[in-house]
């Protein structure tokens, strides 16, 4: 490196070498974190949430009982109820496997709510159906190039 | 799960993690990572998700041996 | 027309379509933002690539290079999921959302570029594609700060100033944008030169600067 | 604050670390500290009631540990 | 309600004793110990059925785990 | 209380000479069913202990024998009485097919162990005391002093022969 | 809950502190890859902290999103450098050969009966278990041609929820069946990727 080179030109030739980038990249997102750290204390949680959890350790759907009869209507205070006309359908559908597991054991509750039915599924496919939509076309193009550049070289 | 049980679990989790960094050979890892398990397990179980623990107990050894594929010994120690 | 707190959202309402709690929304800043986008989709679809010139030296001989159709169709595949990245992130009503679509132009992006098979080319794409990977902390741990701390993700709710947003999610939203988003900066230096297919490394550009209109006025309206 | 999110806290941290710095710098090292931050992000979704979430994140995490192991194989047969 | 308490210490003892331990063949049967403590603990603290499935899963998974580590230890398999 | 440790106790003993006495008559100590298993004899044997004993040890490592079998049905019984024991040697047998185990000692300790495991219970202990016994049993034998207990393995190996 | 809250964010403050200048120092490209995985860790953990089922609800994408960025961006890292599968006998270990099917058929079954996002990443775990251990028959175009479907039959069943959410009961069924099989054959594509299989 020749000395008489002003730091401006040093810089930009770090810059502009591609290897460089990631290392930059975390320093700048270091430096916001440290400037974050200070606010972090301050940040408030707000009790006022959408989709609140309810638990109730006694009910054989545990971490998931949201209640609600099926087909009928469940208060699910998702964002915009009224876009929604048959929000909390899915939430307290059970099917005939899963009514069966929820009357036999105590202890599947996960299971029962990852069958079809319950409100994950409400709020993937239902309230907020446009991220699941994204998140498999996101899924779609990773794994066209994955596959484009394993058949080109293989 | 009352407090002593908590305590002692989380002596074997905390056990298992330092261990894993501090631990040179790789087959010492491995094993440490199987006691950090190992520690986490009863905290699944007194929540009573037992269905999460059956299949995260079956699926945590799957991991090490994907891991293992590139663990061969001749690399390393005699 | 809707429940919603606020009508008059980044100027006057053009149009609102709702799908559950994401309403997508058009206002005068956004439709243009939009239009753009999809002149430059439409681009992608019907444009047919040039070809490179190589002129070999000491005489007048040039010939162009030839253009691998798979290379072809490959590479105007992700230009338009990237175009419908791109105007889906600008009519997006929800932060969340906002941030996949986000995730999504960056992946695009990768794939435009690693198509090549030159290899400086791929080093590019390949550390473009770390730091697109890092940024998902700063894009989703930011959505996540506002969610944790206004209760709500919807731009509907945050632009109507009654909800305080920390400053610390602002700047993690902008951060995570400039990752995802950051490709043409040194891409472009790698890139033209060495690499045919215009209008699909056009679009690398477009996506990048629609993004960071459209994250500042988010940012500037939360 | 349970007392799964103490116990996740420090594990992440420890993990942070231990994945950050591993002992013996190599990728295997790497990869292995890597499980250790993943079970403390299982301990935290734990303390929330998150299972499906955490079943989730355990299968995500053997198939991203076979994408890099794959990785890993191959730039030690080509040394 | 002694035991749960005797088989969690045990469980630690175990864990502190292959931590020690410096060969890897000897590390083995320490954790061994510690796995029959965890899988003996998930059903004293949960008496139902599901928790005797849960503490075989849990047995036989950490004894695949030990059994894959100890034949790539060895060498992997002898062929021929 | 007292009482309770002093059940335990026994149950540690009668459990440990169950899934002794099986192992042995099912051969474990002869040689090593998988690779894993005779690395662990190796380093048991260098490091002071006998092999064949060493050999026991680390089939008892690589796959449910006899006294996961045990363990797991005193569980069962813990649960369910005699069909939760049942259960404990299905589930026994499906761990050893997985863990490329060719005996059956682990199934049949199991079903030994629940009718073991039952017939105390009718006189006083409780299937707790068994759990807490077996871990006190396979901690004499794989975590205290792997030279001794390697030893001791194979003299009683010895005497089968 | 309340005060959970700033202690986890400045837990998970700390751990980007120190993972990320653990990525400002290191050189290695393959180095760095292994810690952006430890970045899309301490990304969820921001979600996990708001613990509502929305936050869960938004971990599943999240989760797919990580894993799938992580395979484009190995894939070019191995076409970049011009990697080739390794030469040489396969690793082979006992349990590799009685492991696999009993795993994968427990593992494949539970997954069919959770449907959706996880129950397509727990069946892609057992199904790219059984293709490392065991091999395989080359049937990319089939695996992604269900795929590709079953993402169409997710668009159709999001249009149900939207537009004729009377038929919700179909577009659950539908959904869920689709997702699936989307995630599941992904993810499966990625076992058969690692190439060769041994030859048993």
């Amino acid at each position: 490196m020749t000395p008489n080179r002003s730091i401006i030109t040093r810089i930009s030739v770090i810059i502009s070498r591609v290897e460089n980038l990631t290392a930059l990249y975390a320093l700048l997102a270091i430096v916001v974190v440290v400037l974050g750290l200070v606010s972090l204390p301050f940040i408030a949680y707000q009790n006022d949430q959408l989709y609140e959890k309810t638990l109730d350790p006694e009910s054989t759907l545990d971490p998931y009982d949201r209640g609600g009869v099926p087909f009928g209507t469940t208060p699910v205070k998702a964002q915009y109820p009224e876009n929604s006309p048959y929000a909390g359908y899915v939430t307290a559908y059970l099917t005939p496997f899963s009514q069966w597991l929820a009357d036999t054991t105590h202890h599947m509750g996960t299971t029962i709510v990852a069958h079809p039915g319950g409100i994950i599924d409400e709020i993937l496919y239902n309230t907020r159906g446009l991220d699941t939509v994204v998140e498999t076309s996101i899924l779609f193009v990773a794994f066209g190039i994955a596959s484009y550049l394993f058949r080109r070289d293989s | 799960m009352d407090d002593l049980l908590v305590l002692l679990f989380a002596a074997v989790a905390l056990i298992g993690a330092v261990s894993a960094h501090l631990q040179r050979d790789r087959f010492g890892k491995l094993i440490a990572v199987g006691i950090v398990f190992g520690g986490i397990a009863p905290f699944i179980a007194a929540r009573g998700y037992l269905d999460v623990l059956i299949a995260v107990s079956l699926i945590v050894p799957v991991t090490t041996i994907i891991i293992l594929l590139i663990c061969r010994r001749d690399a390393h120690d005699a | 027309m809707f429940n919603l707190p606020t009508t008059n959202i980044g100027g006057p309402e053009l149009f609102v379509l709702e799908f559950g709690d994401i309403v997508t929304y058009f206002s005068p800043y956004t439709a243009a933002l939009f239009v753009f986008a999809l002149i430059f989709t439409v681009l992608a679809i019907v444009s047919r690539p040039e070809r490179q010139v190589d002129f070999a030296f000491g005489g007048d001989a040039y010939y162009t290079k030839v253009v691998d159709p798979d290379l072809l169709r490959f590479q105007r595949f992700m230009a338009i999921a990237c175009g419908l990245a791109t105007l889906g992130a600008m009519v997006t009503g929800d932060v969340f959302n906002f941030t996949l679509f986000a995730s999504m132009v960056g992946i695009t992006n990768i794939g435009i570029v690693a198509a090549y098979r030159n290899r400086h080319v791929l080093n590019a794409a390949f550390q473009y594609g770390i730091v697109a990977m890092l940024a998902s902390i700063p894009l989703f741990g930011g959505a996540a700060i506002v969610l944790a701390s206004t209760g709500t993700l919807s731009m509907w709710e945050l632009f109507g100033g009654a909800m305080a947003v920390p400053l610390i999610a602002k700047a993690f939203l902008v951060l995570g944008v400039m990752g995802e988003g950051m490709a043409p900066f040194y891409i472009a230096k790698a890139e033209i030169t060495r690499a045919q297919g215009a209008p699909f490394i056009l679009m690398v550009h477009v996506s990048s600067l629609l993004l960071f209109l459209r994250v500042t006025e988010i940012v500037i309206s939360m | 604050m349970t007392p799964e999110f103490i116990l996740g806290c420090i594990i992440l941290i420890i993990g942070v670390i231990a994945a950050g710095f591993p002992r013996p710098m190599t990728y295997l090292g790497r990869l292995i500290s890597l499980e250790i931050p993943g079970f403390g992000l299982l301990l935290i979704m734990l303390a929330y009631d998150e299972m499906l979430a955490l079943l989730t994140f355990i299968g995500v995490t053997a198939i991203s540990t076979f994408v890099l192991v794959r990785a890993i194989e191959r730039k030690e047969a080509a040394e | 309600m002694i035991a749960i308490y005797l088989v969690a210490a045990l469980a630690v003892f175990a864990a502190i004793r292959a931590t020690v331990e410096k060969n890897t063949g000897r590390k083995l049967p320490y954790v061994n110990v510690m796995n029959f403590a965890i899988a003996g603990t998930i059903v004293l603290l949960l008496n139902h059925p599901l928790a005797l499935v849960a503490a075989a899963a849990y047995f036989v998974g950490s004894t695949l785990e030990a059994n894959a580590i100890a034949s790539t230890y060895a060498g992997g398999e002898q062929r021929g | 209380m007292l009482g309770e440790l002093f059940h335990i106790l026994a149950a540690a003993i009668i459990s440990w000479i169950l899934f002794v006495t099986v192992d042995i008559f099912f051969r474990l100590p002869e040689a090593g069913g998988v690779s894993g298993a005779s690395a662990i004899a190796r380093d048991i044997e260098a490091g002071g202990g006998a092999l064949s004993g060493g050999t026991m040890m680390g089939n008892i490592v690589c796959s449910p024998d006899a006294s996961a079998g045990t363990l797991l049905a005193a569980c069962g019984v813990y649960v369910a009485g005699i069909p939760g024991g049942l259960v404990a040697a299905a589930l026994v047998f499906i761990g050893n097919r997985i863990c490329h185990d060719p005996g059956y000692a682990g199934t049949t300790g199991a079903v030994l162990a629940t009718f073991v495991v039952y017939g105390f219970t009718q006189v006083g202990f409780a299937a707790t005391d068994f759990i807490a016994g077996m871990v006190i049993a396979i901690l004499t034998i794989q975590g205290l002093s792997h030279a001794h207990a390697s030893r001791l393995l194979a003299r009683l190996w010895r005497v089968r022969e | 809950m309340d005060v959970a809250y700033p202690v986890g964010l400045v837990v998970v403050a700390a751990a980007i502190i120190i993972g990320f200048t653990a990525l400002v120092r290191e050189k290695d490209d393959l180095h760095r890859i292994l810690l952006t995985d430890l970045a899309e860790i301490l990304a969820l953990v921001l979600i996990a902290l708001v613990a509502t089922d929305l936050a869960e609800a938004l971990i599943l994408p999240g989760l797919v999103v990580g894993i799938s960025e992580l395979m484009a961006v190995s894939e070019v890292y191995i076409a970049k450098e011009g990697l080739r599968a390794p030469t040489g006998p396969p690793f082979r270990i006992e349990v590799m050969n009685s492991a696999p099917g009993i795993l994968a058929l427990i593992l494949v079954a539970y997954g069919i009966v959770l449907s959706g996002f996880t129950g397509g990443v727990i069946a892609a775990v057992g199904a790219v278990f059984y293709f490392m251990c065991r091999g395989h028959t080359e049937q990319f175009e089939l695996i992604e041609t269900v795929s590709g479907y079953a993402w169409a039959f997710w668009i159709g069943a999001f249009f149900i929820f939207m537009f004729l959410p009377g038929y919700w009961f179909f577009g659950v069924m539908i959904a869920g069946g689709a997702i699936l099989l989307k995630v599941m054959a992904k993810m499966s594509l990625v076992g058969t990727m690692r190439g060769g299989g041994p030859d048993v």
